[in-house]
């Protein structure tokens, strides 16, 4: 198993964040190069992702299952399947805490990987499954900052509807 | 074990090569030597679509001088430049790094260009390219770039090629005045991957001062690094006990090693330590004589 | 230069191999290049999960691919109750996983296509759903309460597969209890891999019409593949034949049947048509059977002068997922009780509890009796520490402490009973050889200048020949070996043997011993083992059994042979049979020089002329009992300098001195031990298989599982010692595997002799260079 | 895809898919089984055979890729049914134990031999650092190059080369 870990903090309200990494549509375009998104239900969705490292590509099959540990404050995200022969287990864990003028995120993302990428790559696979899991977390910050107010309402809006 | 199924193209021309590169996009890969991408085919960890075979262009291969500085075109195998005798003088760290590279059948087969474009972080190519501060030249759809080596790798297995665009040589400056090299490498066993490796090459001016200092470090981080502190330590300077000790500790401050199998950062930061201080030592020793060296 | 194989009196000589016309030509005949008509390829999906329930496979897109003929799964083979299947150590393994995956790169399912690569595109196609669980790894871990039960089949439910003890456990801890010095060490033998050049494979071929089933696969025991397929698939034994042909190293990684075996028979027998399986490299080293991986730890007590009392030695036996250790069936941990080596212990006791984890099943005697690598590694490494402690020269300890030769016959505190050696002469010569007071001189210079240079001694003891069939079996069969001769009425000569070379020469060296015992020459005999059509029964070839074994079936067959030669040449020679001689090339009459004939005479006769009332014919089978394993030892010395600025180790001399007993052809002999030692310098330099807390193995292929190069491989010296075999009708002892047995332990105990002024007692293999850099950079030691 | 090869100076005319790697060829297209295969990896070179006079390993090399090109495998070595002296050497010297190495060694021996006639025993090792044997240690078949070496400097117009482009033979 491989711990990667991180946080930053941005100038959007709790609420906010938190409806996002909530929503299976929101979350799941920040998993990186995403070939297909596929949203089963409020907290679980599939998506197809090209894997890419140089010469090693190809897809992999991941399904993802949100659960809230804590409403408005805590959640996790596991995402198992995998693809070429190997598989991926990850299980991400974030919490949000409010801080002056925002939202501060910390995560915390074990993963396991197994088979032939798992046996092949030990000189390279930490680095690249680091780099990945960074890039999640990138993304939704990326994502979050982006978030034009009317976009920001219009996710809580709907989130406030899924509830409903 | 067999590869996946894929198309084979087999271009005769640079430009056929990048249409069909063009063409293709993600889904085409060149195959130059062969000799990493096929046995990750072989093992199914890559599986294109179409391979763009460039092995029949004839103007990708051997070398010449241009302008002062050496061309040597991306599909000259390792093994002609590990031999090339008129090299030897003026680009020892050739040969000198060839014969390192994985075992003489594999040297037969692979190419610099495939091996720097393949972009391992345990290149010797790349860390030799380093040292001798090499541009690559790649072509494209719209034309050829010239792109410092500095600027080439980008992340483990990554350049910063676009997908259209073909190396089709490396330029080497040629070394102002006498010049020696080494390459050193630490292997678990013959032909392995470099648990740490170092290229050095080193010019001196008439002064016998250091005119030039290149120095590559291998499999210490994500790419090829370059020891830049050590290497303007050196500039001006004459090569002796001390500066030769000062320059080899400051090789592992550019270095990124990882924990592995093959050892701890801190073990590969020391190799790299050592390995400075032996080729330079060695170095100092061979252009000794050359020029009025201490 | 050897001789050639037309020498009357071949034994001991080193005549060329009569294998070798075939290989150099390129027309060997491996297994891979057996192609028979309409033949399909058999590929197997293999778990990336270390441990793992299956909850749902879906074949469907595979059956759906070009090229498919059959896909299977457990639940397939389950229907015909051939989910699982027995090992050599009596414990059930998964053919294809039903359930649950117990270790990365197990079977779980099977593609039969038209090609190859048709197969291999189609087990891609194939949708496995597992749920995770958690591996275990650790050995230690797996037996804490609260750890993972992994073998859910298992009525035991605890990772606890067996615990086994030799020797006298009260007598050994009284005499701990009084003894003035003790030393105790932590002993990691790595898990490794034999790893021949040519993977494991087979082309099953049932022909409906005759109900046979022709199975080629390449085995070092064909006989007992064939048992063991009739044991596990019900077929009719008689109806099995099992080829095997040209075998490309085994090293005891092709004693087991493998899951890949028993899937291309069923594949074969439903379809009708020869189906092929051969494993990848990778396959070969994630999956099939390991050897070695044994944490022990072992203690000796001693008096001050250095004279060893008692030796105490526990040990955790790391047996993966299934139990399938390769050992005769009566020691689950097979020969390690042979764990007082060369030394004349007053007492000893040994236990053994062995383990399930989350890893490939095995393991095998990899170049070696059944855990004899792992004991004599133990025995000579703790001996080396005791010195230090005592701060004698580990030369001195040893030859104070050896069984002396009128010793033998030898019975050792864990009850074995040595047959022969002298090891005092054996390390005298050695120590002379290599020039080792010259050597401690250049070292104690080197020493005071700030250098590493080490010296390692090895005198190891092997147990080998197993075995005497009291209490040697296999599955229930006894360990005998067998040979059958036909003397043709040219005099040409077929021979077949139960054993099956891999390497070992056996074409050659079995021509002789026969060529010898009948008195002909090497040519005139022909070799043949591996059809278990023609060959009489026999367990293989393993743990250096061969020579003491089937050899002696060879010797002792020739002799019958020649007892009824005897007879016919009486009658042609027209006196009495006890007026016949035989001087090893023909048969005379006493006092009557010039009357004699040669076995080609009496050959013609056995078929044209025999005496009234006997039956015509010149043939013999031998079934050979071996009274007792026998004891090749040895004394090998490393000489080792250490780089103090990357901590390699250079091998700088090597010396072998092996004693083998008597020697049937000297150059197969010391080509057998250059070979030993470079897999045990391997395994002290190299190799290993890690794998990490998920159950990945992080070394599946020649990548990262390292063989050495010629480049690699350190120079060999070798030089030997005869001291027969009491018992063996040769006086041999068999020699293939002393080797890698002996060297391991003259290597570590090199380096760790060289590193010795920084206190340094141990360090486990393989010395990987950092391991070297760690110690000498914590004492502060820096170029 | 067609493709003409000429192996052991028989020339073929063979219909490949794209994928198939050159080893497989020889074995299963023209069921010459003296080239074996070790490995995955590219690590053993029990494989190895000339391709237009360079050792290659030759389960990394496409079988396309061998299109108009030569190759020389093991069973070209032998000339007019007498042994190539690496051959003899390797027989001599007690250079193979189970054999299944050597026809990698010969072709890698040869090709060594080929740029450097008289190698010392370190060029040896180094020539044949790409190949792996797992039972001699190698001592024995570094003596056998040298033998052959020996042997082949000694015997005048006879060179290495012919064994290579012998035969005319069209398929």
């Amino acid at each position: 198993m491989r711990t990667y870990e991180g946080e930053f903090t941005i100038d959007r309200p709790r609420e906010t964040v938190w409806a996002f990494v909530t929503d299976p549509h929101k979350m799941g375009t920040c998993i990186p190069d995403l070939i297909e998104l596929n949203v089963e239900s409020e907290n679980r969705f599939r998506t197809l992702v090209r894997v890419g490292v140089g010469p090693v590509r190809g897809k992999f099959d991941l399904t993802c299952e949100l659960t809230v540990t804590e409403p408005g404050a805590a959640a996790s995200l596991a995402i198992r399947g995998g693809g070429m022969g190997s598989g991926v287990d990850m299980k991400a864990e974030m919490s949000l805490s409010d801080v002056d003028g925002g939202t501060h995120m910390k995560w915390r993302c074990d993963a396991v990987v197994s088979g032939p990428i798992a046996s092949l790559g030990g000189r390279l696979i930490d680095g690249e499954a680091r780099k990945i899991t960074e890039k999640v977390f990138t993304n939704l910050k990326n994502a979050l900052n982006v978030l034009s107010k009317e976009t920001r309402a219009a996710v809580a809006e709907k989130a406030a509807s899924d509830e409903g | 074990m067999f590869p996946n199924a894929f198309k084979y193209e087999a271009p005769e021309s640079v430009d056929e090569a990048i249409r069909l590169m063009t063409e293709y996009g993600y889904d085409g890969k060149v195959l130059a030597g062969g000799q990493s991408l096929l046995p990750m085919m072989k093992l199914r960890i890559a599986a294109p679509a179409v391979l763009i075979d460039i092995n029949r262009i004839d103007d990708l291969k051997g070398w010449r001088r241009v302008d002062g500085k050496l061309r040597i075109g991306a599909m000259t195998r390792h093994s002609e430049l590990e031999h090339a005798t008129e090299l030897f003088d003026s680009f020892p760290l050739l040969s000198r790094t060839a014969r390192w590279i994985a075992d003489p059948l594999i040297r037969n087969r692979g190419t610099i260009g495939g091996s720097l474009v393949h972009a391992d972080p345990a290149s010797d190519w790349g860390t030799a390219m380093i040292a001798l501060r090499a541009e690559v030249e790649a072509r494209g759809p719209h034309g050829n770039r010239l792109i410092p080596i500095d600027d080439f790798f980008v992340d483990t297995f990554a350049t910063s090629l676009n997908e259209d665009e073909l190396v089709v040589a490396l330029h080497l400056p040629s070394p102002t005045g006498p010049a020696a090299s080494r390459y050193m490498k630490l292997e678990r066993k013959a032909g392995d991957f470099a648990i740490a490796g170092l290229a050095v090459h080193i010019a001196l001016g008439s002064d016998g001062r250091v005119s030039d200092a290149g120095i590559g470090i291998c499999a210490c981080g994500p790419i090829p690094l370059r020891a830049a502190r050590a290497e303007k330590a050196l500039i001006g300077q004459p090569l002796t006990e001390e500066t030769i000790a000062n320059a080899s500790r400051l090789v592992p401050e550019d270095a990124e090693p990882a924990d592995d199998l093959r050892g701890s950062a801190a073990y590969k930061r020391d190799l790299l330590r050592v390995f400075a201080a032996r080729a330079l030592r060695e170095i100092a020793e061979e252009l000794h004589g050359k020029v009025g060296v201490q | 230069m050897a001789l050639p194989q037309t020498e009357l009196r071949p034994m001991g000589k080193s005549i060329l191999r009569k294998e070798d016309p075939r290989l150099i030509r390129g027309k060997g005949r491996y297994v891979d290049d057996i192609m028979l008509p309409n033949m399909l390829y058999l590929c197997i999906l293999r778990s990336p999960y270390a441990h793992a329930r299956i909850r749902r496979i879906d074949t469907s897109a595979a059956q759906a691919a070009p090229g498919v003929k059959l896909v299977m799964t457990g639940e397939d083979l389950a229907k015909m109750n051939l989910a699982w299947m027995p090992t050599l150590a009596g414990d059930q393994q998964m053919v294809l996983a039903t359930g649950k995956v117990l270790f990365q790169y197990q079977e779980v399912a099977a593609v039969v296509a038209e090609t190859r690569a048709q197969a291999e595109d189609a087990i891609q196609l194939i949708e496995v759903d597992y749920e995770p669980l958690p591996a275990v790894v650790d050995p230690f871990k797996a037996l804490e309460p609260d750890a993972p039960i992994l073998r859910e089949d298992k009525e035991k439910k605890s990772n606890h597969i067996w615990h086994w003890e030799a020797g006298d456990r009260e007598e050994t801890e009284a005499i701990f209890r009084d003894a003035p010095v003790v030393v105790k060490q932590d002993v990691r033998f790595q898990r490794v891999h034999p790893s021949p050049l040519e993977p494991c494979g087979c082309v099953a071929d049932y022909n409906s019409a005759t109900g046979r089933l022709t199975f080629y696969v390449t085995s070092q025991a064909p006989h007992v593949h064939r048992t063991a397929i009739a044991m596990v698939t019900g077929f009719p034994e008689h109806q099995i034949h099992v080829i095997s042909p040209d075998v490309g190293g085994g090293f005891g990684n092709k004693v087991p049947i493998y899951p890949g075996y028993v899937c291309a028979i069923v594949a074969s027998m439903k379809l009708g048509v020869p189906v092929k399986w051969i494993e990848t490299r990778t396959e070969n080293i994630a999956s099939t059977h390991f050897a070695r991986d044994y944490h022990m730890t072992a203690e000796i007590a001693a008096t001050e002068d250095g004279k060893m009392l008692a030796l105490r030695v526990k040990t955790i036996a790391d047996h993966g997922a299934f139990d399938a250790t390769a050992n005769p069936t009566k020691y689950p941990a097979g020969l390690f009780s042979i764990v007082t080596g060369s030394y004349d212990f007053k007492a000893a006791f040994v236990e053994v509890d062995g383990v399930h984890t989350n890893k490939p099943p095995g393991g095998v005697a990899y170049r070696c009796s059944f855990r004899v690598t792992e004991a004599s590694y133990l025995i000579e490494r703790v001996v080396d520490i005791l010195a230090r402690r005592l701060q004698m020269d580990p030369a001195e300890l040893r030859l104070r402490n050896f069984i002396r030769k009128e010793q033998f016959p030898y019975r050792c505190p864990t009850g074995w009973v040595y047959d022969s050696g002298d090891y005092e002469k054996t390390l005298k010569l050695a120590l002379e050889r290599i020039g080792y007071d010259e050597l401690r001189k250049e070292q104690a210079e080197k020493r005071a200048r700030g250098e590493f240079m080490g010296i390692g001694i090895s005198t190891f003891t092997e147990i080998v020949g197993a075995g005497p069939a009291h209490s040697f079996d296999i599955l229930g069969i006894k360990m005998f070996d067998s040979a059958e001769i036909r003397v043709h009425p040219t005099g040409k000569v077929i021979a077949r043997l139960g054993v099956r070379h891999q390497g070992q020469g056996h074409e050659t060296t079995f021509a002789q011993i026969i060529a010898e015992e009948l008195g002909l020459s090497a040519d005139d005999v022909l070799i043949e083992e591996g059809d278990t059509d023609t060959a009489p029964y026999g367990l293989g070839t393993y743990g250096s059994r061969s020579t003491p074994t089937a050899g002696a079936a060879a010797a002792l067959c020739g002799r019958r042979i020649r007892e009824k030669a005897r007879k016919i040449a009486a009658h042609l020679l027209e006196v009495g049979e006890d007026d016949v001689v035989w001087d090893g090339t023909s048969f005379s009459a006493k006092g009557l020089p010039g009357r004699s004939v040669t076995m080609k005479d009496v050959a013609l006769a056995a078929y044209t002329n025999v005496p009234e009332g006997m039956e015509p014919g010149l043939e013999a089978t031998y079934y050979y009992n071996p009274p007792n394993l026998t004891f090749p030892n040895g004394a090998y010395i490393a000489v080792v300098d250490i780089d103090k600025g990357t901590g390699a180790v250079k091998v700088r001399r090597f010396l072998a001195v092996d004693d083998c007993g008597n020697v049937i052809n000297p150059m197969i002999v010391e080509g057998q031990v250059h070979g030993g030692l470079t897999e045990g310098f391997a395994i002290a330099f190299m190799q290993d298989i890690p794998y990490d807390a998920d159950g990945n193995c992080l070394a599946p292929n020649w990548m990262d599982y390292l063989v050495p190069t010629s480049l690699d491989t350190p120079k060999w010296e070798t030089d030997r010692t005869v001291t027969p075999s009491p018992h063996h009708p040769i006086g041999a002892k068999g020699v293939g595997e002393s080797p890698n047995v002996g060297s391991p332990a003259a290597f570590v105990n090199a380096v760790v002799d060289a590193l010795s002024p920084l206190g340094v007692e141990h360090i486990d293999m393989p010395i990987y260079p950092w391991k070297v850099w760690s110690i000498l950079r914590e004492h502060g030691i820096e170029e | 895809m067609k493709i003409r090869v000429k192996v052991n100076g028989t020339l073929y005319e063979a219909d490949v898919e794209p994928r198939t790697l050159l080893a497989y060829f020889l074995r299963e297209e023209l069921k010459l089984t003296g080239t074996h295969i070790g490995c995955d990896t590219t690590s053993c070179g029990a494989c190895t055979v000339l391709l237009d006079g360079k050792a290659v390993k030759s389960c990394t090399v496409l079988a396309v890729q061998a299109d108009g090109c030569e190759v020389l495998t093991v069973e070209g070595l032998e000339k007019d049914g007498e042994l190539h002296p690496l051959q003899s050497a390797f027989w001599e010297e007690h250079a193979l134990h189970c054999g299944y190495c050597t026809p990698g060694m010969l072709m890698a021996s040869y090709a060594l031999l080929q740029d450097n006639p008289m190698p010392t025993e370190e060029e040896i090792r180094e020539g044949l650092s790409g190949n792996v044997c797992r039972c001699t240690g190698y001592m024995n078949i570094v003596k056998a190059v040298q033998s052959a070496a020996r042997k082949m400097a000694g015997e005048t117009g006879k060179a290495m080369g012919e064994v290579a482009t012998s035969g005319t033979a069209a398929d």
